[in-house]
């Protein structure tokens, strides 16, 4: 089965994420070699990753590439059917194939997680206010109406009105938004250490899209706490997150700061991501969309953007690329950028 | 003194909670197995003593003259309430508001038992005359066969209504009724003040219990001293048992079966009929279903009924070969003949239904078997059916007259008819001449066994009880359970 | 771990397990028995033997010539068990899909019609629930007398209310969520939303409902059959015979036995196949 | 030509049961008037909760207004769930805001993409066959997708199952509930560029409600500005983009991050965003509203013209 | 309260509309299906005295006018007399009901308190041999029938251990065993329905939801995936309720139980028609109220169905 390449801790310094200050903050979390299959089928092919304390990190990247299934492989949350390989360390704890006694205090209060779909994430049967109080119970130790208050604290810090009253509403009563605000409200009820926002605004309004993404912004300079935000929206992601990582197929293709990721990326598939922003000013026109639909199921033997990329040569083809850091803090998964023909 | 008697549980199979013995109800065994330790009659047959007639309420017994009979009654009889019974209670009894009118309560009861009563009259406190319409050459053993319960008629008279009453009547047995749980349980309690001594048990607790396995079960979990309603095929199972014994099977209760011609066609044939009767292996049912403990039964001659008994008459036996003959002769060509049953209503009857059948089937008559719900429908098919009668005194008046005289459901249903049987059974019924009545008796069982066959016996139904070792009770040939204290013989004439 | 190169695209189908044989294997060799019954039954049903009456089967002091013993009539079980099983799966198959069919469709038509309708169809199963079975099989036996085919409708209507109130209560909380409202505003016929959509989604309880319903029929019907209903002497099923073997529990046990084990297997075997359909019919399990 | 014209209508959502208290109901569409143009699309931005996706399911004739009409190529709806209404729906079409439970998870994506084919009677075997791989093709997916069940994909690639299900009939008027909320830049890209192409060929009208401004004014000809129930804005999409009338559409546009540096222009609203079972009186904005003055507390502004295809209800800006 | 009323008034309405239907329906069924006089006097009775019973009870008069008799008096609270046992039906249903009630409520309990938490139990552990096993087991439960698990349960306790006593109704230690025979079989059946609900839950993303709050599993069936569970349950339970009074027939007769169920079957199969229809009343009554209570319970546990547009759209 799988075979975990990277044990010790020698293998971390392997890691892109640890260019420089690796010393000065150590990471929230490192995930190595992480693979995940559902039946015979893999759908991550080996995320490295490493998000630090306090870091807020950005996962962009195609639909379907295995964003969320990361996290979720990493929580212990994926169903029977899958099969999980390679490693997540928070300090010295190995979350992959971990007891669930020991997950189970990881959950929510180590490492939170807010879910993609609000509406089928909240129990329709509890209230609200019950499903909030019960991670508070659960990480804070709170109960009672210390824990209410609690409670409508967060709900207001989300930005709910009327919270007090809104804690007695089921999920049914609220809207998507008003859901995933909950959600984002349960989420940091167990002030975790790291927050993984998958998708967290999609159902919000501009508004109250910018004031949670501030407020998590916010959040995560006062506390302290990383923050791992998957999102679609570049800009969104440019504005909360010091770093950015963009996943094409199941593996991690690009990591760099937000800046250099925005202004210089070096991966042709970022490139091509960000030349698909509709503009915000100007007439109408043709949006440029990547030709071709990604790698399904297995991946080609070669690299695996290969097959849709503009600057493809015969290589990419046969031969997978590997991790190549470009500059500090900065790594690309690209042959051309190894054989120095591409640029 | 009632602390140290026993206390007597007793599962049976069915319950009826109207105690009046003379109501139209209680017709029916699992009424008269109660119903006898509440109350006394005038007369006493000692069924475990050749149906000997004892003295019971009644402490002599005068023949006026043919129709005439005068009692003299015990003195000091106690009624349950504690008063004492005096003439008037008989004079009520038997008398028109209670028994004999034709709206009675009774009315039912005096038909099937007591017809023949015709007045009753009160002489002085202790002596009454009993008149009957015409002769009776049975009338003493009626009186000690069922419907002369002597109830207090002062009791009924303060009783609300005749139902109140009905379930709770006061009679001068060693019980009196106690707690009554419709339906379930009834329980008797000790009339120390009994006339006939000290009745041996505090109380006796009838419990409804219908599952024969739940019965046995009870009965082995020691919950009950006795059960009833045993089918033979227990027996060897309780008696395995230690410290449980079976007791019963000597049986003054058969069962029948009759035809109606009238209502079905085929079986208009007198041929027909005769190998029905003819076809069946009586032995085959008594040793093999009832594995001995039935008595086969040919014919309508019991020992017990004494001087008018022909031991030397044949009656009806398995016979194969002349069931050939008969058929052959016949115009019977293999219609179907119904057969319809309740299946559920006496002991082991769907198995013997289809074992009958299969005798008919071997000998080439093709009877079906219909299973029913209910009684109407039963009448509603006609062909063969089931029927069960006992000798509750020994005289075939019991027996044959009692079973399918005109007024029973054979005839009533217009099932059958016999215009003849129907004038010598008057004839048995009516007159004291011993001669006349033999021949009688003789002339009814021709018609009913060869002339027009309407009804032919299969074997003694024996009543099977299964006790705990230590109780001391001794059953009847009849489903009358006797529970009271042992009383010497005071036997009439 | 596998390499990436395994070219499976579908996820690959659960494999029958070892129950799910040994249950098709059952239910394959009693239908075998139903249609061979009069081949495979070594004497007549009715043949009776007073004289060896209650014989113990070979193993417990019988012998070979009755294998599984007699019953009360000296008739031999092991052919009555044949027969029996002739009769009832007939009787028990025939009466549970139609019952399970019914009460599925009055449920769903029940769920779909506001108003009038569904406050009929409710009034219909109050009505139902209400009545014992006995009385509703005593207006039937009343009305239209005794035939077999009637009679397996009759059953049919044993437990259709449960089902039909079951099946209401699926359709409800079904069409509540997105799916059935998404098919619907498809515009899919009400019809397809419940057949193709709803029904599948309901299927797992439907189908518990159906192996509970099934010894329920068996055993029910031997209460009929004392009316004059359905299977009636000489004829015998499971039934019947489990009637008749109570009596004997203790004494001839076999007589119970036999049947009710055959009953009670196959219920299993009924329910082994109805949680594999039901896993056939969820992907999420896949 | 108009397709579609909303008049008016109003949707209220009754709280609770009877057996649980005393009703209460919750206002989720107020006196909402829009149009939708054959081939062109009006979009709906606002709040969440404002009520945008009831006015959307209104519009298809899923729910019945509790006032108002709704006309589609100038006729009312027919009764819900009539035969007319059911063959109507081959022409109008959801794009439903929660995949998940939108998708029947007992089918195959193929499947699901085939059955209004089937339920319409479109086409037969083959030919269906061929279009669900057209489709899935058209929205990003491939062949393979269509064999898979809706649990095992991810929520984009849902979004997208969802989108090809409702273009499979080609229907004349679609509302796209957040359709591509969930898709990378580049299938949204798609996706947009798809729906933009079937709006030029087939004369689609399209009602597109999203929270991304930058999409809406990419896709839509007019844009309609709900708050809390209520029409507050609209107009053409790129003046109500570039210069905001309504001061919540102004904060709407300012809250819309940006490249390079994100939330620059942002001007956070003041106080909560209203709870729809406990409106305002007057203007239901006023709470939060910078410019708010005693007349917008006490009276309801109209929806009033304000320069060429421009309406705005405010109080203040027309003056 | 009259918004109360508007939502209890339809079902009361049907549920009066039910109890006419079924007892005009027993009534016509069981008159025309038999014979009282015949069932309680016998096949051996005489002609006049059937035609005195028929007379005494009003049997001779035309079905119509027995029927409007039946209803009038019944209106006026008179539901008639047994002619079985001479009294008042009501009283006589009344004197055994209560027994009844003392053996289902507990019955009730214990198929919920087994059959929950079994069939909870085994759909977590779905697919392994325990769920195999567990699931075995209830078929078993189900299939054995009552009277057969009743006198098994009498030979073992009774008879052989002396336990229990082996029948009636007198002493805390006979509930034991009728109540047990009579709650296994429907815990069986609840345990089947509770792991079917409980497995459709578990496998909803708020399941996921939860595991991610670090709600450990056993919490997480219980208090998530449990009481969205439960509603299908319920259903079933609200339908047991009903279907109760019937099914303790036979444990009645096993244990010699005097409950109305035996109380139903001596009086059908004598045509004992007034208290026939006590009987029913009483379990349309039972069925009105427990449909009303599984309403309500509904709504407590599905918030969803709380508002008058759940399930409809
Ligand atoms: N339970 C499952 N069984 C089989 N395949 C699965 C399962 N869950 C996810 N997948 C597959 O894993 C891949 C990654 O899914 P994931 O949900 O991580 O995508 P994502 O990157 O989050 O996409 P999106 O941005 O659309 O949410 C998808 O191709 C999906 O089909
Ligand atoms: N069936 C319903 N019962 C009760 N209230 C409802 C119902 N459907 C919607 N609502 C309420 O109506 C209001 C408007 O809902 P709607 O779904 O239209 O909002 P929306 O604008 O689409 O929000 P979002 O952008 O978050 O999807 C919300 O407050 C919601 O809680
Ligand atoms: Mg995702
Ligand atoms: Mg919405």
């Amino acid at each position: 089965m799988l075979h975990k390449s990277f044990q010790n801790s020698a293998g971390a310094a392997l890691l892109p994420a640890h260019g420089i200050g690796a010393s000065a903050t150590k990471p929230a979390i490192s995930i190595a070699g992480l693979r995940v299959a559902f039946g015979d089928v893999p759908v991550l092919h080996g995320v490295d990753l490493a998000v630090n304390k306090g870091e807020a990190l950005g996962i962009v990247g195609e639909s379907g590439c295995g964003k969320s299934v990361t996290w979720r492989a990493v929580l212990g949350l994926l169903p029977k059917s899958a099969e999980i390989g390679g490693e997540a360390r928070i300090g010295d704890l190995d979350l992959v194939g971990a007891r669930q006694s020991v997950l189970d205090r990881v959950r929510g209060g180590r490492i939170a997680m807010i879910f993609q779909d609000p509406a089928s994430a909240l129990n329709p049967v509890h209230r609200i206010g019950a499903q909030i109080t019960e991670a508070l119970r659960l990480h804070r130790g709170l109960s009672g109406a210390a824990a209410r208050a609690q409670a409508c604290c967060l709900l207001d810090q989300v930005g709910i009105a009327a919270a007090a009253s809104r804690l007695n509403a089921y999920p049914h009563e609220l809207s998507g938004g008003q859901n995933q605000r909950v959600m984002i409200a349960i989420a940091l009820a167990g002030r975790p250490e790291l927050l993984i926002a998958d998708e967290p605004t999609t159902a919000l309004d501009a508004t109250v899209q910018a004031q949670i993404l501030l407020l998590l912004k916010d959040i995560q300079r006062d506390t302290g706490m990383a923050l791992v935000m998957i999102s679609h929206d570049l800009a969104a992601v440019a504005a909360v997150c010091d770093r950015a990582c963009v996943m094409y197929a199941g593996q991690i293709v690009e990591t760099a700061p937000k800046h250099t990721l925005l202004t210089a990326p070096e991966h042709p598939y970022t490139r091509d991501l960000i030349g698909a922003i509709p503009p915000s000013h100007g007439p109408r026109m043709r949006l440029t969309a990547i030709a071709g639909a990604p790698p399904q199921r297995n991946l080609p033997p070669g690299c695996a953007y290969a097959p849709r990329c503009r600057h493809a040569i015969a290589v990419c083809r046969t031969s997978r690329p590997e991790p190549r850091q470009v500059a500090a803090r900065h790594s690309v998964r690209c042959l051309r950028l190894d054989a120095g023909t591409y640029q | 003194a009632t602390g140290r008697r026993p206390n007597l549980n007793i599962a049976v199979q069915d319950l009826r909670t109207i105690l009046e013995p003379v109501d139209g109800s209680s017709i029916a065994n699992v009424s008269w197995r109660v119903q006898y330790s509440i109350f006394d009659q005038l007369l006493r047959t000692d069924y475990n003593d050749n149906f000997r007639l004892n003295f019971a309420l009644a402490t002599s017994l005068k023949q006026i003259d043919a129709t005439i009979h005068e009692i003299r009654l015990r003195d000091n009889v106690k009624f349950h309430d504690g008063s004492t019974m005096t003439a008037d209670d008989v004079v009520f009894s038997l008398g028109p508001d209670r028994l004999r009118g034709e709206n009675a309560p009774g009315a039912a009861v005096f038909a099937n038992f007591l017809s023949s009563l015709a007045d009753v009259q009160k002489i002085n406190d202790r002596t009454v005359r009993l008149i009957t319409r015409t002769e009776d050459p049975v009338f003493a053993q009626r009186l000690g066969a069922w419907g002369t319960q002597i109830i207090s008629a002062r009791a009924r008279a303060g009783a609300s209504s005749y139902d109140a009453w009905a379930t709770k009547p006061i009679g001068t047995g060693p019980y009196k009724i106690g707690e009554v749980r419709n339906g379930d349980e009834i329980t008797l309690v000790a009339h120390d003040e009994y006339w006939g001594g000290q009745p041996p048990f505090a109380s006796i607790r009838f419990k409804r219990l219908p599952e024969i396995a739940a019965r046995i079960a009870g009965l082995k979990s020691g919950d009950y001293d006795i059960v009833t309603d045993i089918t033979p095929d227990h027996i060897a199972e309780i008696e395995g048992v230690n410290g449980l014994s079976i007791v019963g099977g000597e049986a003054m209760w058969f069962r029948f079966l009759t035809f109606a011609p009238l209502r079905t066609p085929i079986l208009k044939d007198v041929d027909l009929r005769r190998a029905l009767a003819l076809a069946i292996d009586r032995g085959a049912l008594a040793d093999g279903l009832w594995d001995g403990r039935a008595k086969a039964l040919t014919s309508w001659q019991l020992p017990i009924f004494g001087e008018i008994n022909d031991p030397n008459r044949k009656g009806v036996s398995y016979d194969p070969a002349q069931v050939k003959e008969l058929l052959a002769k016949s115009s019977y060509r293999g219609e179907e003949i119904p057969y319809p049953s309740v299946g559920t209503y006496y002991p082991m009857q769907l198995a013997e239904n289809q074992a009958l059948v299969e005798m008919w089937k071997a000998a080439g008559i093709n009877v079906k078997l219909i299973m029913c719900e209910n009684w109407t429908q039963v009448g509603d098919i006609g062909g063969i059916n089931d029927t069960s009668g006992g000798a509750f005194y020994a005289d075939p008046v019991s027996m044959l007259w009692q079973i399918i005289g005109p007024t029973n459901d054979l005839q009533s249903t217009g099932g059958w008819t016999n215009a003849e049987f129907n004038a010598r059974g008057h004839e048995l019924e009516t007159t004291t001449d011993l001669a006349k009545r033999q021949a009688a008796f003789k002339r009814m069982q021709d018609i009913v066994e060869i002339e027009d066959p309407c009804i032919t016996p299969l074997h003694s139904m024996p009543f099977i009880y299964g006790q705990q070792a230590d109780v001391s009770w001794q059953p009847n040939p009849l489903p009358q359970m006797y529970l009271g204290p042992k009383m010497p013989p005071e036997p009439v004439a | 771990m596998k390499t990436a190169t395994v070219e499976t695209n579908r996820p690959s189908p659960r494999t029958v397990d070892l129950p799910t044989l040994l249950a098709v294997g059952w239910v394959l060799l009693m239908l075998f028995t139903a249609l061979a019954a009069p081949l495979m039954a070594p004497y007549e049903i009715t043949s009776i033997d007073l004289r060896h009456r209650l014989t113990p089967p070979v193993g417990f002091g019988g012998t070979m010539l009755h294998a599984l013993g007699t019953d009360d009539l000296g008739r031999d079980v092991a052919s009555r068990l044949f027969y029996s099983i002739r009769t009832s799966l007939l009787v028990a198959f025939g009466a549970t899909a139609i019952s399970v069919l019914v009460g599925t469709g009055i449920g769903f038509i029940a769920a779909y019609f506001r108003g009038l309708v569904e406050h009929a169809l409710l009034l219909m199963i109050d009505v139902q629930a209400s009545l014992p079975f006995l009385i509703v099989a005593l207006a039937m036996l009343a009305c239209f007398g005794n035939s077999l085919t009637l009679f397996v409708a009759l059953m049919g209507l044993y437990g259709w209310e449960r089902n039909a109130r079951l099946a209401r209560g699926l359709a409800i909380t079904a069409s509540a969520q997105g799916y059935a409202s998404a098919t619907r505003q498809l515009g899919a016929h009400p019809l397809r939303v419940y057949l193709r959509h709803i029904l599948p989604n309901s299927a797992a309880t439907l189908l518990v409902a159906a192996t509970v319903t099934f010894p329920e029929i068996v055993l029910v019907e031997s209460g009929l059959s004392f009316l004059g209903l359905g299977v009636q002497p000489p004829m015998t099923s499971l039934g019947v015979m489990v009637a008749a073997g109570r009596e004997y529990i203790t004494r001839a046990s076999w007589m119970l036995l036999a049947p009710s084990l055959v009953i009670v297997i196959t219920a299993v075997a009924v329910s082994v196949l109805g949680d594999w359909l039901r896993d056939k019919l969820d992907p999420t399990l896949k | 030509m108009t397709l579609l014209r909303l008049n008016n209508i109003t949707r209220r959502f009754p709280l609770g049961s009877p057996l649980y208290g005393p009703r209460k109901y919750l206002v989720a569409v107020d006196g909402v008037s829009l149009d939708v143009e054959m081939g062109r699309t009006t979009g709906i931005v606002g709040e969440s909760g404002c009520g945008k996706s009831t006015t959307g399911r209104i519009a298809l004739g899923l729910e019945p207004p509790d006032s108002g009409g709704v006309l589609f190529q100038g006729f009312p709806l027919p009764r819900i769930d009539s035969k007319k209404w059911r063959a109507q729906r081959r022409q109008m079409q959801l794009v439903f805001q929660d995949t998940l439970a939108a998708l029947d998870r007992r089918m195959t994506v193929s499947a699901l993409i085939a059955e209004p084919l089937a339920i319409h009677g479109i086409g037969d075997s083959a030919s269906r066959e061929q279009r669900v791989a057209e489709l899935l093709h058209g929205v990003g997916l491939g062949e393979d997708h269509g064999r898979l069940y809706p649990h095992q994909l991810s929520g984009g690639q849902r979004q997208r199952v969802v989108l090809a299900r409702a273009l499979a009939p080609k229907p004349s008027l679609l509302v796209c509930d957040e359709p591509v909320s969930a898709l990378d830049l580049s299938v949204q890209a798609q996706i947009v560029n798809l729906l933009m192409d079937l709006q030029q060929e087939l004369g689609i009208g399209l009602l597109f409600i999203s929270h991304d401004l930058r999409v809406v004014r990419h896709v839509s000809d007019r844009i309609v500005v709900m708050y809390l129930g209520r029409v507050v804005e609209q107009g053409r999409a790129d003046a109500i983009i570039d210069q905001p009338a309504h001061p919540y559409t102004q904060a709407l546009v300012s809250a819309m991050p940006r490249l390079p540096g994100g939330f620059d222009h942002y001007v956070a609203l003041p106080g909560e965003p209203p709870s729809p079972t406990d409106r305002p009186c007057g203007c239901p904005f006023h709470p939060r509203c910078p410019l708010a003055r005693d007349v917008c507390r006490q009276s309801l502004p109209e929806l009033l013209p304000l320069g060429p295809e421009r309406q705005v209800a405010c109080h203040v800006v027309r003056h | 309260m009259s918004a109360v009323f508007r939502f209890a008034g339809p079902k009361l309405l049907r549920a009066g509309l039910s109890i006419l239907i079924v007892v005009t329906f027993t009534f016509v069924v069981l008159r025309a299906s038999g014979d009282p006089a015949l069932q309680i006097l016998g096949p051996s009775a005489r002609a006049p005295d059937l035609e005195a019973f028929r007379r005494h009870w009003g049997l001779d008069q035309p079905l119509y006018v027995q029927y409007v008799r039946y209803v009038l008096a019944a209106l006026h609270c008179d539901f008639g007399n047994s002619m079985l046992a001479g009294k008042p039906a009501l009283q006589l249903v009344f004197e055994r009901a209560p027994l009844t009630l003392a053996l289902m409520l507990p019955a009730l309990a214990l198929t919920m308190l087994i059959g929950i938490p079994v069939g909870a139990y085994a759909a977590m552990h779905r697919d392994t041999w325990v769920d195999r096993s567990v699931m075995m087991l209830t078929v078993f439960g189900f299939t054995v029938p009552s009277f057969v698990l009743g006198l098994l349960l009498i030979l073992i306790f009774s008879v052989t251990l002396g336990l229990f006593p082996s029948g009636g109704a007198d002493r805390p230690e006979s509930f034991v065993l009728p109540v047990l025979t009579l709650g296994l079989g429907g815990a069986a059946i609840i345990a089947r329905f509770t792991r079917s609900a409980m497995i459709e839950v578990l496998s909803q993303l708020y399941i996921v939801a939860a595991s991610a709050k670090g709600v450990t599993w056993r919490q997480v069936v219980r208090h998530h995936a449990f009481p969205n569970a439960i509603i299908p349950v319920l259903t079933l339970f609200g339908l047991m309720l009903g279907g109760q009074v019937a099914g303790a027939v036979l444990v009645e007769s096993v244990f010699g139980w005097p409950g109305i169920g035996q109380l139903l079957v001596v009086s059908v199969a004598n045509r004992d028609l007034a208290v026939v229809q006590v009987i029913l009343l009483l379990v349309a009554l039972t069925m009105t109220s427990a449909n009303l209570l599984m309403d309500l319970l509904y709504g407590v546990f599905d918030p969803r169905l709380r508002g008058t547009n759940s399930g409809s759209q």
